[in-house]
């Protein structure tokens, strides 16, 4: 890329290169902690919820599909090591390796979203999305006695508001990794200059960790 | 990240830390299908945090970022907490004070 | 008494309506002396070191560390003392007294409905007698009301899903506005009632004219056959149920090992979702209620429940056992 | 009450003399409706915020109007009450997150942050732009269903009324009040990030102008607050158009859950609206006493203290509903502890004016204003964070009185200060000061006799959100409200008048009006593109009047050249 056309990267308001990373990257940081507090607030609900009802929300959680939890946490693990990848070949300046790694974390954050539309299109079925057709039987093996359905859909309330939340947040990141990937194929970046690539990263891996807190506190609680 | 030259992350660390995550995610499934009590949570969410630490050292680079950046996870856990700590030391202490004439027993 | 005759204050017609005067009297002299001096300093500045020439400029001042000090550590202690004096005055204002008399209180999207321990029931209007305290038991049927009583000085919001307790003992007969001070809709401000002092002995006799067929307890009584609860909570039941004499206001075990006062919102939740806490050694069999019992109907049972003496000894007006 | 010219700012700007060599300033730096609309300057889009948060203030006021003409009578006879309710719901959403919230952070922060700290621009120019965009369309969203049929739930949303029983679009406004909010940090991020890399060398920490310490603070409790009301107003939405009852009793839910939830970011939010305007008030006090503010560091400390404590007391709104009589202890003695940085602020700004030169200018006579009415809200806060009180006077009119006081007595009066204050240096025209000081007496005449008895009434029990008040007493003391509405009314629309007039006809404005220490006093007004042609080296403190006595009397000099009053 030619001398010109890189310099044009560097803000002309910022003193050096290393300022201009550094102050997208502390922008991208800031912005996580509004994420942590946007996400705080109905972890707050959830938690204050699951204190009060400890039995309906086990039984709710009973229904959940366990499997498709287990492999959507491998999944996004595996896409937060493809971004790294992409970090990693960024800072090198390959560029073929770039948008084969961007296009892998697209890939598994796509197998994401269709096991989500499974896990969701399962929920349909059993009539557990909260509305006129919710009904809610315990089907926990053993005597744990009546569970109040008003209680368990409390859970399902917060199921659906909390993972579609977080699938809405997938989505957007997708888009995000879809803009990197064409410029990428545009050659927009190079070794000298290739910002977006681990700042969307840290958004990537935000959206991970959101479901490594979600997937305990929502699949695993009264499987024993 | 301040300057990429001196510590780049090398191949072997990332997929060792992968390897690590799906470990741990294993491990918290099978806790969860035993029965420990009240320790289960106490599992699920100290997994969760381990994993979530190993994911923001290695992974968001924070080892390597300016001191700026390391404060600011720990100021928004800060505030996180205060707020459900403030919202749980409401709704556990609510019926104490309103019982006709007889003052609350409190644990025993 | 000083206080009683200020200008622009409510009447005093309950006993901590003095009290909570006291403080907010203290508060507005305290707040106003410090005003002024701090309006007078800056009076005195203003004149004192008005600019004289056009490129005239300030001296140079020193921080003053001590200084800073003094006025962090004054303010502080100052509203410490408030805030101790002010707990003290809240905690009165909630903690209800030995032995008061129990009305329920149901807010209603824009009436207020009450139901007198003898049976009666109002709206919008309350006969209470004078020198006694008067515990209310207030909820909400729709969205969040308040109950607020400019003379008493008393005001809760009436939350739907639970109870809240309030109390006053009026110290003046007269008849004295109700509102309602959360805001819950199209006629919130329509939503005002008249609450009405009156000596024992004319209550005594407006409660005898006013008499509805049966005590609270004892259509409480009624509902408690009728919705077959007696089946399981028998005193010689084979311990299907817990018995239900002199639990109220006790201390219960929960299957799990917490221990909880079995307080009204333990009793209505109890009725609403009864897995929610079940009393340790025995099975969480019993079904809901929720949606066959009106919020009057659940304060009904409650009644019920709470004349059920334990069978020691003799509560005023309790059947015994059954 | 400042400029609200419908058209562009640039068409308007007078026939420029175009200096030969040196740069055109930001107003003529480019022409056209493009040069404005897609402009990266944060001067222009300062300018731009301004626009939209004036014609906000005076649709917020023109219900507020409607509010006293109909308090009058005790009947409440001029609307229907649903009109009453859609009136002060409007009222209140408009003015909290159409105008206060972003006001002073938007407009002067955006302007003055990096000239202050000497950076040609902040760190992220087009994020800037965008929150513009962000805040207009939620603002439209907002303003739609105002004509859609009204939002009445009150801007506080009180669950399970907003979520179950309100007929109104909850919703729309809801969505609109999200948007709002996401422009609000981006702002707040974007001043962030801008204060904590891009100062100039020199320029350590505590050379900061107190005015970019208090944009510091705002940012902090912006991005810690705000996503937790965007996630309540997404739950009460979800609630309504997807059934999640999370807070339906029926299903177990608690409203006052929700009331902790939008507390926690409506208390730091009415920290966001009074932190930026002690901030000017310390910029004011400092230029007119010509003197360093008194114990810098306390009021940087308290700044701060604000900031972090004003997380901790949100459960003071909260005494009489239902929360456990202990959690309200814990709230009233932090509370208590909140107080005590606003009066050690309130000390400082006394003691900077001793041995100070004051002269008495427009915008010095806001400054004293705000001395006055903030000790009256400031301590009748306190009164309210005092548990035995609160139970009486909570939800009436005492509340509306005090947060009144602080809100319009603290806040826009700060606001119409700077304004005033940086106005030569935004606009490079001169106001005339007769007219204004006038506007800035009666705005405080007008305010005390609009609030004032609200006190006293609340205290006598009025509830608040009334439209019709039972109690015939009552209206001497509503009458004298609504009277005094009228006086305020006027006081703002004067400044409007003679702003306007001074963009045309206004005299030209020398770079250092006040002769005022700073650096947006050491470049030229209006300043121009880039703020400094040369690298700035900072070597002074803050307000460091006697190091640059020179530079006073040069600029006293040129002023009393240009013969100004």
């Amino acid at each position: 890329m030619s001398e010109a056309v890189q310099n044009s990267r560097l803000a002309h308001w910022y003193r050096s290169w290393e300022e201009q990373t550094e102050s997208v990257t502390l922008a991208m940081w800031f912005f996580l902690v509004t994420e942590v507090m946007f996400f705080g607030g109905i972890f707050t609900a959830y938690l204050i919820y699951r204190a009060q009802n400890p039995e309906a929300f086990a039984a709710a959680s009973h229904h959940l599909d366990i499997v498709m939890g287990g492999v959507n946490t491998a999944v996004l693990i595996g896409s937060s090591l493809t971004v790294v990848m992409s970090v990693w070949a960024a800072e090198r300046g390959k560029q073929k390796a770039l948008a084969t790694w961007l296009f892998l974390t697209m890939l598994l954050g796509l197998t994401f979203l269709v096991i989500k539309y499974f896990e969701y299109s399962a929920k349909f079925e059993h009539n557990l999305v909260p509305g006129a057709s919710f009904e809610f039987h315990d089907t926990r093996a053993g005597e744990h006695g009546y569970v109040d359905p008003s209680r368990a859909r409390m859970f399902f309330h917060l199921y659906f508001f909390m993972t579609g939340l977080h699938a809405l947040h997938m989505i957007i990141g997708l888009g995000i990794y879809g803009v990197l990937l064409f410029n990428t194929l545009k050659g927009k970046y190079s070794v000298r200059w290739h910002d977006p690539i681990p700042v969307a990263g840290l958004y990537w891996h935000f959206v991970d960790l959101v479901w490594i807190f979600l997937f305990p506190l929502l699949y695993l609680i009264g499987r024993h | 990240m301040s300057t990429e030259s001196e510590h780049h992350i090398g191949l072997p660390q990332y997929f060792s830390v992968f390897g690590a995550l799906m470990a741990l995610t294993g491990l918290t499934i099978w806790i969860a299908f035993q029965d420990f009590g009240w320790l289960n949570n106490v599992f699920a969410v100290g997994i969760a945090v381990i994993k979530a630490t190993l994911v923001i050292l290695w992974f968001m680079h924070l080892r390597y970022s300016s001191q700026l950046t390391k404060s600011l996870l720990l100021v928004s856990l800060f505030f996180f907490l205060l707020l459900v700590a403030f919202v749980f030391a409401d709704t556990l202490t609510r019926g104490m004070l309103e019982i006709t004439g007889r003052p609350p027993v409190i644990g025993g | 008494m000083i206080l009683a005759n200020l200008p622009f204050m409510p009447e005093q017609a309950s006993t901590i309506a003095h009290e909570i005067d006291e403080l907010y009297v203290f508060t507005v002299v305290l707040s106003t002396v410090v005003s002024l001096l701090i309006v007078a300093a800056l009076i005195w500045f203003m004149v004192r070191y008005k600019r004289r020439s056009a490129d005239e400029i300030g001296h140079r001042e020193t921080a003053g560390d001590w200084l800073e000090i003094t006025w962090t550590v004054i303010p502080a202690i100052v509203f410490l003392g408030l805030f101790f004096w002010g707990a003290k005055v809240y905690f009165d204002t909630y903690r209800v007294p030995e032995g008061a008399d129990r009305y329920y209180v149901v807010g209603k999207q824009w009436m207020w409905k009450f139901q007198h321990p003898a049976g009666n029931r109002e709206i919008n209007e309350l006969h209470v007698p004078v020198g006694r305290p008067i515990e209310l038991v207030i909820t909400s049927e729709d969205v969040i009301h308040s109950f607020f009583v400019p003379a008493f000085r008393t005001k809760r919001d009436a939350v739907p899903g639970r109870y809240s307790t309030a109390w006053f003992e009026a110290t003046k007969t007269g008849t004295y506005d109700i509102f309602c001070a959360e805001y819950c809709g199209a006629e919130h401000s329509l939503m005002i009632g008249k609450i009405t002092v009156m000596e024992p002995a004319d209550y005594e006799a407006w409660l005898v004219d006013k008499l509805p067929e049966r005590t609270l307890a004892a259509s409480g009584e009624e509902l408690f056959q009728e919705k077959s609860c007696n089946t399981c909570h028998r005193a010689d039941s084979d311990a299907r149920a817990p018995i239900l004499n002199g639990i109220y206001g006790s201390e219960v075990a929960l299957l799990g090992g917490a221990r909880v006062t079995a307080d009204d919102n333990y009793i209505r939740e109890s009725i609403i979702n009864p897995a929610g806490k079940v009393v340790a050694g025995y099975q969480p069999i019993m079904p809901t209620y929720k949606g066959q019992l009106t919020e009057e109907e659940i304060l009904e049972l409650m009644s019920y429940i709470q004349s059920l003496e334990s069978a020691g000894h003799e509560g005023e007006g309790a059947e015994g056992t059954m | 009450m400042n400029p609200g010219p419908g058209q562009k700012e640039q068409d308007m700007s007078s026939t420029a003399e175009h200096q030969t060599d040196a740069p055109p300033d930001y107003l003529n730096d480019g022409y056209g409706l493009r040069s404005w609309l897609l402009t990266t300057d944060h001067k222009r889009i300062a300018m731009l915020y301004l626009m939209s948060v004036t014609i906000f203030f005076m649709m917020g006021s023109f219900f507020a109007a409607l509010i006293r003409a109909e308090l009058v009578t005790p009947e409440g006879d001029l609307v229907t009450p649903d009109m009453y309710n859609r009136l002060f719901t409007m009222h209140g959403v408009i003015m909290v997150f159409l105008f206060l919230i972003p006001t002073i952070p938007a407009v002067f922060g955006n302007f003055f942050v990096p000239i202050m700290i000497g950076a040609k621009d902040l760190a992220m120019p087009r994020l800037n732009l965008a929150s513009w965009y962000v805040f207009n369309v939620g603002a439209v969203l907002i303003l739609y269903s105002i004509f859609a049929g009204g939002l009445d739930t009150g801007w506080t949303f009180y669950v399970p009324y907003s979520s179950s029983y309100s007929a109104t679009n909850v919703v729309t406004a809801a969505v609109g009040i999200f948007i709002a909010g996401f422009a609000s940090i981006m702002t707040g991020l974007n001043l962030m990030v801008t204060i904590h890399r891009m100062r100039a060398p020199g320029m350590t920490w505590f050379r900061l102008p107190l005015f970019v310490w208090a944009n510091y603070a705002t940012s902090i409790i912006i991005l810690l607050g705000t996503p937790v009301v965007a996630i309540t107003i997404l739950m009460v939405g979800a609630e309504r158009m997807f059934q999640l009852g999370i807070f339906d009793p029926a299903y177990g839910g608690d409203p006052i859950l929700f009331q902790h939830l939008f507390w926690f970011y409506s208390h730091p939010a009415v920290y966001i609206m009074v932190l930026p305007a002690m901030g000017i008030q310390s910029e004011l006090m400092a230029a007119f006493a010509r003197k360093r503010i008194f114990g810098y560091r306390y009021v940087v400390y308290s700044s701060l203290g604000i900031a972090v404590l004003g997380f901790l007391v949100w459960g003071h709104h909260m005494y009489t509903s239902g929360q456990s009589a202990y959690a309200a202890a814990v709230f009233s003695i932090l509370t208590m502890l909140v107080a005590v940085p606003s009066a050690v602020k309130t000390f400082n700004w006394t003691a900077t004016l001793y041995r100070g030169s004051i002269s008495f200018q427009t915008p010095m006579l806001y400054a004293l204003a705000f001395m006055g009415l903030f000790l009256v809200g400031g301590l009748t806060g306190v009164m309210l964070g005092t548990l035995g009180i609160d139970v009486h006077v909570h939800d009436t009119y005492f509340v509306v009185a005090h947060f009144h006081y602080v809100m319009v007595g603290v806040t826009v009066s700060a606001f119409m200060g700077g304004l005033h204050y940086w106005w030569p240096k935004m606009t490079g025209r001169l106001y005339p000061s007769f007219p204004s000081k006038i506007s800035a007496i009666l705005v405080f005449l007008g305010f005390n006799l609009t609030f004032f008895p609200q006190f006293l009434l609340g205290f006598m029990g009025m509830p608040r959100r009334y439209h019709a008040y039972p109690v015939e007493d009552w209206q001497v003391l509503n009458v004298l409200s609504s009277a005094g509405a009228t006086v305020l009314g006027v006081g703002f629309l004067l400044p409007a008048v003679y702003l306007t007039w001074s963009l045309f006809r206004g005299k030209r404005a020398p770079a250092n009006p006040w002769g005022a220490v700073g650096l947006e006093w050491d470049i030229p007004s209006p300043p121009t593109k880039h703020n400094f042609e040369e690298d700035v080296v900072v070597t002074h403190e803050a307000y460091d009047y006697d190091a640059r006595r020179d530079a006073i009397a040069a600029a006293a000099a040129a002023k009393q050249e240009a013969d100004l009053v």
